[in-house]
């Protein structure tokens, strides 16, 4: 059953090729059916596999569904539906890449084998340079290529390791020996680096405002999806399968990707760059709390991702629209009160202002640290913020207020309206009521950490799972 | 030793990387690591004895083959880097078109 | 300067990996018996208690005959194309739909790019030679990805060589075009039925991608379940693939 | 009440013979003749009887809260001794000082009210110096107030007793003496009515009964500063001996004023922040060492 | 659940309101007056003491009723509510009128809020409600606000991450938010230098928002370009959010118990010092600024930085003089400012403009306005018999008693520079000639008339009777317990007590009725005056007006009006000072530049660029291994 989620995609990708015409419609069609599909595993519980082919594993491949992957899975599946059915202009053929890269991610997310993941990564990497190459938009997808390629190289360097040092790719073979000393030394590390491109750490994070700041899909998918499966197998791998070692080094990259991100976004004076790096940023802190390794920080980590998705979807989404079809953006919410008024919300969630989503999020982070005697973190954290502070309320301004020069108003397409306001309610009504989302990361947290049963459920689980 | 020399030819790559100004030469260097990677993988699999094929000469399993799984992972790795490859070229391809140069130095439009 | 600090990076990155390859076993004296391709060569995965195996509690499974011998779990003699094409063939699933990723990518990419022009005429010997080559060029790909589980080779280097007789074709003719919208068909049925045969190895043996074909004799033409098909259709596809890539990098520009 | 009504008749009478005086000291120093000693009187009721101009209703209103300010100040001053402190309960230093500046204000916005560019730029001259005076000599207030304990004054007359304050603060004696004379608006911190060269700054639209006014309300302000002087500095005593000293004060510094020529204003801001400040802090520093004689 | 509902119901009648301020503006404008009215009457109505614990968002949420509460909900919404009824006439002028609605409403609750918030987690979320909603406001009207309001927000911002530190800081130490709660921690806790840290932290935000010395750049630029009402709320009100934290980790956590191992002089401990001492900084700086500019709005702003350190100092000392006249000084600046900048909005509701160097002679126009602003300087001067006296003599007896000499000189400087400065608009603006250009002038409307003239009547009914007031605070006092038995008012003899003598507002009234009447009596004695009339030259040209300026007599006003560099040779004396402003834009340009760096560094160049960095983090990694 979970196999559909990626076979159904690709299936589709593959029919779309000779049959141009349906593409947009099979994309949104498999996006729904993907949805539905991970919907009706709500929040397992158990650790449920599925054996390719019927090879147990560790011979085989098996893809996992376990709290945590569902949730990742959940996720990705919803972003992409949103995207399925964003006007069709916006991602004009694009969307067999998209449906690849909807294939790609949720296998990369459900994959118990490390060998596979490295190929959905690859395929991950290259339709995202295909979307990020929208616009003409070269030189920075050629870049995003050759770092992805690289990282690719080390990604797939630390799983030889892995081989070599254990004679398995299988997460929970590799998880149940469990690595040491050097070895373990250099798998985490070369992890650190092949993930670390995707995960946007830094300075391996230097694709993300060419690519983010190229043109109005890339963005939204991988700013949003992507970097939700990158930062959810950083938890599994040093998490589950390496017990949190290789922690610290994670940390103090994230610290300066925090705050390099928040300066250099500072500084930025283009709208959709500005919220690539502070996307960095985001993952700077996201990644900071995974490396504190507890299951509440796991658990916050996990919150405040979703809240900063939520928030980069709508910004992004209003962003993109704006951008590309307006020539000069001041006072240009004055013209789109609604849209104006979600990107509003989003951002000001973004910094943690109360009513908003991210205000829960941040708290509870800045109290988690505490709680762990660490205060650097919780400094670095309010530094950053002051400094979104800043910019946040200088685009608001901007946006909302400078004298207008007049251009006649490009018509909203219903859906961006619709999903930017409908999830800038999510934002406050998450503030309300946080325990939405809370208990899902809770969940997540706990299967993340929680390698035993992992083992026990990928070595003793029904085969297939039909 | 095979080792030693994949991960040399991995140091080549990177060389070419931090030195050359053309992006195509990027490029190359991109695939040279890929190979020393590949290469590197293969010799993991390597010891003395027979492929991994069962043929009518050997019938028998037995422990002195080579590990057929890197192999397997290689053929993977090459298509990969194939695809990369393809997808630089033509992006190469417009980079050339647009900035009307693959020079660093000489590309139009690049610096923001 | 430059090329300085670059010798000097490169070389603490040799360092810093040749510190790390001391974890491996030295080169050439690896020992199968803990690995999973010892499994692998022993057509035993479906029998062996893989937890029991990780513990090391199990003993190496014994010499036996293979070859000629048949309904083992995998039919197919080489041992690779049994693990690519059967008990990882999901990760060949991914491969292909790397390759499809990059050919969209390309094509997406260079869509409304001018054509590419030879300088020279291709001369009489190319035009001929071609002439009698190709149809040879192509039984050898084809012989490839049919024999991929016997022998060396398969789907992929099969699809190549096709794709080199399009090359070939290509170089030799100015005027010819590949029809694309064929390829296109044919590339994308073939990675459709790849799926499909993965859907129903689902519904008949309750598993993505099951091998639901008997596997009969190792060693001969008819054997290893579906391997031999998945390898045809890889074949094609790649062959597809390929030229259609060839056929972009040379498109006109419409 | 009524040793407050009696306040402002000695004040009238007292300060403007004392001017005239002033003026045949001041004659004599200059090798004059001078004036007789009732002149200001004669001026005060010439100019009140004459037929005056008004530059509008704040003009006039400006007069009067000066006038009425500085009334007010002058019935709340004590003359030497509990016996003679018009309200014991309200002779509390600090709201003579800020009750004293009604006056101030109220003559600054009707002169500025006039609407002549010299009165303004005398104003603003007035206000900098007050600036200038007022912090040293609020400091060695201060210095004596934690001293005593007290900021009442007639308390503060009765705890000096025999030692007057001159003598067991000396520095603080001087440094006040020094901003009396500013206050005073007298010789060299006469620069917002410097009448050469301002036409006698807020002076200046002054015409009949409003002159006569101010001359009134200068009266007794004059009267307010030298007698908070000599109840703070000059010990008490009785009626007459409060009278002798305040005398005596009021020569002193007449003569010095009239020997000394004009401060341009930042000299006089930069002198008064120099000396008599850093004194004035010694002062403080010394009473809270206790080491006052 | 009364209590707690109170702030979340103006919340959602702040988005009702909006929406009716869509159909028309002028309804918003009054529900909004309405609202502010009612609640002003429902604080009455609240019992001391109510405490609340509300589960919402996940965070549980305790609101506490004391008379602290009280009395600053009482100041903000005295000010916010006259503010809103002289909106509903000045919003016409406005741009966004719908939005100023909301987010008026929404501060008044976030400002509740934070008065009746019992943990500071509480505290804070209103307080971003508050700060937030502010922040959009402040950008409405004036294109150079664009740039001003975000170096408010990043100052407000420092303070208050600083702050929110500052309390998980205690909340890690002492396992509660509650303020009396880490009161006890404090009390128990023996490490020093934690405490001292937790409450500097604390006071940050105080800082910050009240615009004490190293925060305070942001108020020129904030307070003067702000929407002309909407200033006098800043500095009327949205200074006592900053004053209120001071209040709490002044006397609320008793700072002279707690420190009492490290008392630096006269009983006062160094971290109450520390503050005491920015106090005295921002008074200087606040009335040196105020003194030298030209436009009135940002002269009233640096006199909020110089009152909020006397404010400051007044708390600081702990005394129970100064700490109930540093309280009073808190209600008598709010209503001062108040009415000083709802007077400049009218003058510039009718010139359109707020320089003083290019007005004068209003007063001619419109008199109300300048009486109201006459009245509400004497009271921020500190003169009798406008209550503002008051609290400042408080301040100072405090001062004296304790002796700090040096505080005290600053606090007179202060006090006479306010003079200075505040009569500097007095003179530019409304004395003097009236120019051409506003010879049609008009007075402001009745509607905005009248909440400066009643909160100047309240301010000069407290100047003569200040004892309600007095015994509201004094009340607090009893239960901050500073020094609680000493006794300041004494309605009995009509009297205010200092440690040294006393005095008697209602004798000092009487006298001045006195000396009015002597003045009144005097004058009317004599020969009537003949009228010059000011504004001849207006009627037709080429009269002059004859009064006597050096010998010339007068044909075009505008000439010979002083404004300009009012007090010239005083400010030569400091023109080349340094500037904390420069300095923190300084600092803002290094961050920027920073950013460029990185942005140039990591994430500009090329692959080659990417590939270096990629490959030192590997060795970085492998050498340092964190």
């Amino acid at each position: 059953m979970i196999s559909l989620l990626v076979a159904v995609p690709l299936l589709a990708a593959f029919v779309s090729l000779f049959w141009k015409k349906a593409s947009d419609v099979l994309f949104s069609l498999v996006a729904l059916f993907n949805v539905i599909v991970v919907l009706s595993k709500w929040f397992p519980g158990v650790v449920e596999i599925h054996a390719m082919g019927n090879w147990k594993p560790p011979f085989g491949i098996n893809l996992v569904l376990d709290d945590a992957s569902f949730y990742a899975a959940l996720i990705v599946n919803l972003i992409f539906l949103m995207v399925s059915s964003l006007p069709v202009e916006t991602k004009k053929g694009y969307e067999t890449s998209l449906m690849l890269l909807l294939g790609a991610t949720n296998g990369f997310v459900l994959t118990g084998d490390l060998f596979n993941s490295f190929v959905f990564m690859e395929i991950i990497t290259i339709t995202a340079v295909t979307t990020a190459a929208k616009r003409e938009n070269f030189y920075n997808a050629y870049k995003y290529l050759i770092l992805g390629g690289i990282a690719g190289s080390f990604y797939l360097l630390a799983t030889i390791f892995a081989y070599g040092a254990t004679g398995s790719l299988n997460m929970a073979h590799i998880a149940m020996v469990g690595l040491s000393g050097s070895s373990l030394l250099a798998v985490t590390m070369l992890y650190t680096i092949g993930l670390g491109v995707e995960a946007k750490l830094f300075p391996l994070n230097g694709w993300v405002p060419g690519v983010y700041g190229g043109n109005e899909v890339s963005p939204i998918v991988l700013g949003t999806a992507v970097s939700f499966a990158a930062l959810y197998m950083l938890g599994r791998l040093f998490g589950t399968v390496f017990h949190g070692s290789g922690l610290n080094t994670l940390y103090v990259l994230s610290l300066v990707t925090i705050l390099t991100g928040e300066m250099a976004a500072l500084r930025e004076s283009r709208l959709l760059r500005t919220f690539a790096y502070s996307s960095v940023a985001q993952a700077g802190v996201v990644a900071a709390m995974i490396s504190k390794g507890t299951e509440n920080a796991l658990n916050l980590a996990y919150f405040h991702l979703t809240n900063d998705v939520i928030a980069k979807f709508v910004i992004f989404l209003v962003a993109g629209f704006l951008v590309y079809s307006y020539r000069d953006l001041n006072g240009v919410f004055r013209k789109h009160k609604l849209l104006g008024i979600s990107f509003s919300m989003a951002t000001f969630s973004l910094v943690g202002f109360p009513m908003f989503a991210g205000f829960q999020s941040k708290i509870r982070m800045i109290m988690e640290a505490f709680s762990t005697k660490d205060f650097l973190f919780p400094a670095v954290l309010l530094i950053a913020t002051a400094i979104e502070v800043g910019y946040v309320i200088r685009w608001n301004v901007r946006l909302w207020f400078e004298e207008e020069t007049f251009e006649e108003r490009s018509k909203v397409p219903l859906t961006i309206g619709f999903f930017s306001f409908a999830l800038a309610i999510l934002l406050v009504v998450v503030f309300l009521q946080p325990d939405v989302f809370l208990e899902g990361t809770q969940k997540m947290a706990k299967a993340l950490l929680d390698t035993e049963s992992y083992v026990n459920g990928v070595f003793s689980a029904v085969k297939g799972g039909m | 030793m095979i080792y030693v020399i994949s991960i040399l030819l991995a140091g080549i790559g990177i060389y070419g990387l931090l030195t050359q100004k053309n992006l195509f030469k990027h490029l190359v260097s991109l695939t040279i690591i890929d190979t020393a990677v590949n290469l590197f993988i293969i010799a993991l699999g390597y010891r003395e004895g027979d492929a991994p094929i069962y043929t009518d000469r050997v019938m028998n399993f037995s422990l002195n083959f080579v590990d057929p799984l890197p192999q397997a992972l290689v053929l993977t790795a090459i298509v990969i880097g194939v695809g990369v490859l393809a997808l630089g070229a033509s992006l190469l391809v417009r980079i050339k078109e647009k900035h009307s140069s693959l020079d660093l130095e000489e590309m139009k439009g690049v610096k923001e | 300067m430059r090329r300085f600090f670059a010798i000097l990076i490169s070389a603490a990155f040799v360092y810093v990996m040749l510190s790390f390859i001391t974890t491996l076993e030295p080169f050439g004296k690896i020992d199968l018996s803990r690995r999973v391709s010892v499994h692998y060569l022993a057509k035993d995965v479906n029998t062996v208690d893989s937890r029991k195996w990780i513990e090391g509690n199990l003993q190496v499974p014994s010499e036996r005959r293979i070859y000629g011998e048949s309904n083992l779990e995998d039919g197919s003699a080489n041992v690779v194309t049994s693990i690519v094409v059967n008990y990882r063939s999901f990760d060949t699933l991914g491969e292909v739909t790397v390759l499809l990723a990059a050919a969209i990518g390309v094509g997406t990419i260079l869509r409304g790019s001018r054509r590419m022009k030879y300088r020279r005429e291709p001369n009489f010997i190319l035009k001929v030679s071609t002439g009698i080559l190709l149809p040879l060029i192509l039984m050898f790909g084809v012989y490839i990805f049919v024999h991929g589980h016997l022998s060396p080779g398969g789907g992929f280097p099969g699809g190549t060589v096709i794709a080199a007789a399009i090359l070939l074709l290509y170089l030799s003719n100015e005027e010819f075009t590949l029809n694309e919208g064929r390829a296109k068909l044919l590339e994308g049925s073939m990675g459709a039925l790849y799926v499909l045969v993965g859907l129903i190895g689902l519904l008949t043996g309750g598993a993505f991608l099951y091998n639901f074909l008997s596997t009969g004799r190792v060693g001969d033409l008819f054997s290893a379940g579906v391997v031999p098909v998945v390898y045809i259709i890889i074949g094609l596809k790649v062959g597809s693939e390929l030229s259609g890539v060839i056929s972009e990098i040379h498109r006109k520009g419409e | 009440m009524i040793k407050a009504l009696f306040n402002l008749v000695l004040a009238f009478f007292l300060v403007l013979s004392l001017e005239g005086i002033a003026r045949k000291i001041v004659a004599r120093v200059q090798r004059r003749i001078g004036p007789p000693w009732y002149q200001n009187f004669i001026d005060v009721f010439k100019a009140l009887s004459k037929h005056p101009f008004s530059n509008g209703w704040v003009f006039d209103f400006g007069v009067l809260m000066a006038l009425g300010g500085s009334v007010a100040t002058a019935m709340l001053m004590p003359l030497g001794s509990l016996k003679w402190t018009p309200f014991p309960n309200t002779d509390n230093f600090f709201v003579i000082t800020y009750l004293f500046t009604v006056g101030a204000l109220g003559m600054a916005m009707g002169m500025v009210g006039s609407g002549n560019p010299w009165a303004s730029i005398g104003i603003s001259r007035a206000l900098t110096q007050m600036l200038g005076y007022e912090l040293p000599f609020l400091v060695v207030m201060a210095s004596v107030i934690f001293n005593y304990k007290t900021a009442s004054i007639h308390q503060l007359i009765t705890f000096q007793g025999e030692k007057w304050n001159l003598f067991s603060m000396p520095l603080g004696a001087i440094v006040a003496f020094i901003s009396l004379i500013g206050m005073m608006g007298k010789k060299p911190f006469d620069i917002a009515i410097a009448p050469a060269e301002i036409a006698s700054g807020p002076m200046v639209e002054l015409s009949g009964k409003y002159l006569g006014l101010l001359q009134i309300m200068h009266d007794f302000s004059l009267f307010v500063e030298i007698s908070l002087f000599v109840n703070v500095f000059l010990g008490g005593g009785s009626l007459g001996w409060f009278l002798v000293k305040f005398v005596t004060v009021w020569v002193v510094a007449v003569l010095i004023s009239s020997v000394l020529p004009r401060f341009r204003i930042e000299q006089m801001l930069k002198f008064y922040w120099g000396v008599p400040l850093g004194l004035a802090f010694l002062n403080a520093l010394f009473v809270v060492l206790g080491l006052t004689l | 659940m009364a209590l707690g509902l109170l702030p979340l119901v103006l919340l959602t009648l702040s988005i009702f309101i909006y929406l009716v301020s869509k159909m028309s503006w002028k309804m918003g404008a009054l529900l909004n007056f309405l609202a502010g009215l009612f609640t002003i009457l429902y604080v009455f109505t609240l019992k001391v003491g109510t405490f609340e614990k509300l589960d919402l968002f996940g965070l549980n949420i305790q609101f506490e009723w004391t008379n602290v509460s009280f009395y600053f909900s009482f100041v903000s919404l005295l000010v916010i509510v006259s503010v809103m009824l002289f909106s509903t006439k000045w919003l016409e002028t406005q741009k966004y009128r719908a939005s100023y609605n909301m987010f008026l409403l929404m501060v008044t609750a976030g400002s509740l809020g934070v008065f009746m918030a019992a943990d500071l987690i509480t505290l804070y979320v209103f307080w971003e409600i508050a700060v937030l909603s502010s922040l959009l406001i402040v950008p409405m009207e004036k294109k150079e606000a664009r740039k001003a309001v975000v170096v408010y927000a990043v100052m407000s911002a420092v303070g208050t991450y600083a702050f929110l530190y500052g309390t998980f800081l205690a909340y890690q130490r002492y396992g509660t938010l509650n303020i009396h709660g880490i009161a006890q921690g404090m009390l128990n806790d023996t490490s020093i230098g934690f405490k001292m840290a937790v409450f500097l932290l604390l006071s940050a935000a105080g800082i910050a928002k009240s615009g004490i010395f190293p925060l305070h750049i942001w108020l020129r630029e904030t307070h003067g370009l702000a929407p002309n009402a909407f200033s006098s709320v800043l500095s009327g009100q949205f200074i006592k959010l900053g004053n209120y934290i001071f209040l709490l980790v002044l006397s609320v956590i008793p700072s002279l118990k707690v420190f009492s191992e490290v008392t630096v002089y006269s009983g006062i401990p160094l971290p109450n010092y520390i503050l005491i001492a920015l106090g005295n900084v921002s008074i200087v700086i606040g009335t040196l600024m105020a003194i030298k500019q030209d436009d009135m709005k940002m002269l009233m702003a640096y006199s909020s930085v110089a009152n909020g350190g006397y404010i400051l100092i007044g708390i600081g000392t702990m005394d129970p003089l100064g700490f109930e006249g540093g309280m009073f000084h808190i209600f008598n600046h709010a209503v001062a400012s108040a009415v000083i900048f709802m007077a400049f909005a009218a003058v510039i509701y009718r010139t359109k403009t707020q320089k003083i160097s290019e007005m004068g002679g209003l007063i001619h126009k419109m008199p109300v306005t300048f009486l109201v602003y006459l009245f509400s300087i004497i009271s921020l001067a500190g003169i009798p018999p406008m209550s503002g006296f008051i609290s400042k003599w408080m301040i100072y007896q405090a001062l004296v008693r304790k002796g700090m000499f040096i505080t005290a000189f600053l606090a007179f400087f202060g006090s006479i520079g306010s003079f200075l400065y505040v009569f500097r608009p007095l003179a530019g603006v409304f004395l003097g000639q009236l120019p051409r250009k506003y010879r049609d002038v008009k007075e402001a409307p009745a509607v905005m008339l009248t909440p400066m003239v009643l909160l100047v009547l309240i301010s000069f009914f407290l100047g003569v009777w200040p004892f309600p007031i007095l015994q509201a605070i004094e009340k607090i006092r009893v239960d901050l317990d500073v020094a609680p038995s000493f006794k300041i008012s004494d309605p009995e003899n009509w009297l205010v007590k200092g440690f040294a003598g006393s005095w008697n507002p209602v004798l000092v009234f009487g006298l001045f009725l006195v000396g009015f009447i002597v003045a009144y009596i005097l004058y009317s004695l004599f020969p009537r005056p003949k009228k010059v009339d000011l504004l001849a030259p207006h009627r037709e040209e080429g009269t002059p007006i004859n009064i006597y300026t050096g010998g010339e007599f007068i044909y075009n006003p505008d000439l010979y009006h002083y404004n300009t560099k009012f007090y010239a040779g005083f400010e030569r004396m400091y023109e080349k000072h340094p500037s904390w402003e420069k300095l923190l834009k300084m600092f803002g340009k290094l961050f920027h530049d920073a950013g460029e760096w990185i942005h140039s560094w990591f994430f500009e160049p090329s692959s080659s660029a990417y590939t270096f960095w990629v490959v030192v983090t590997l060795l970085l990694v492998f050498w340092v291994r964190w």
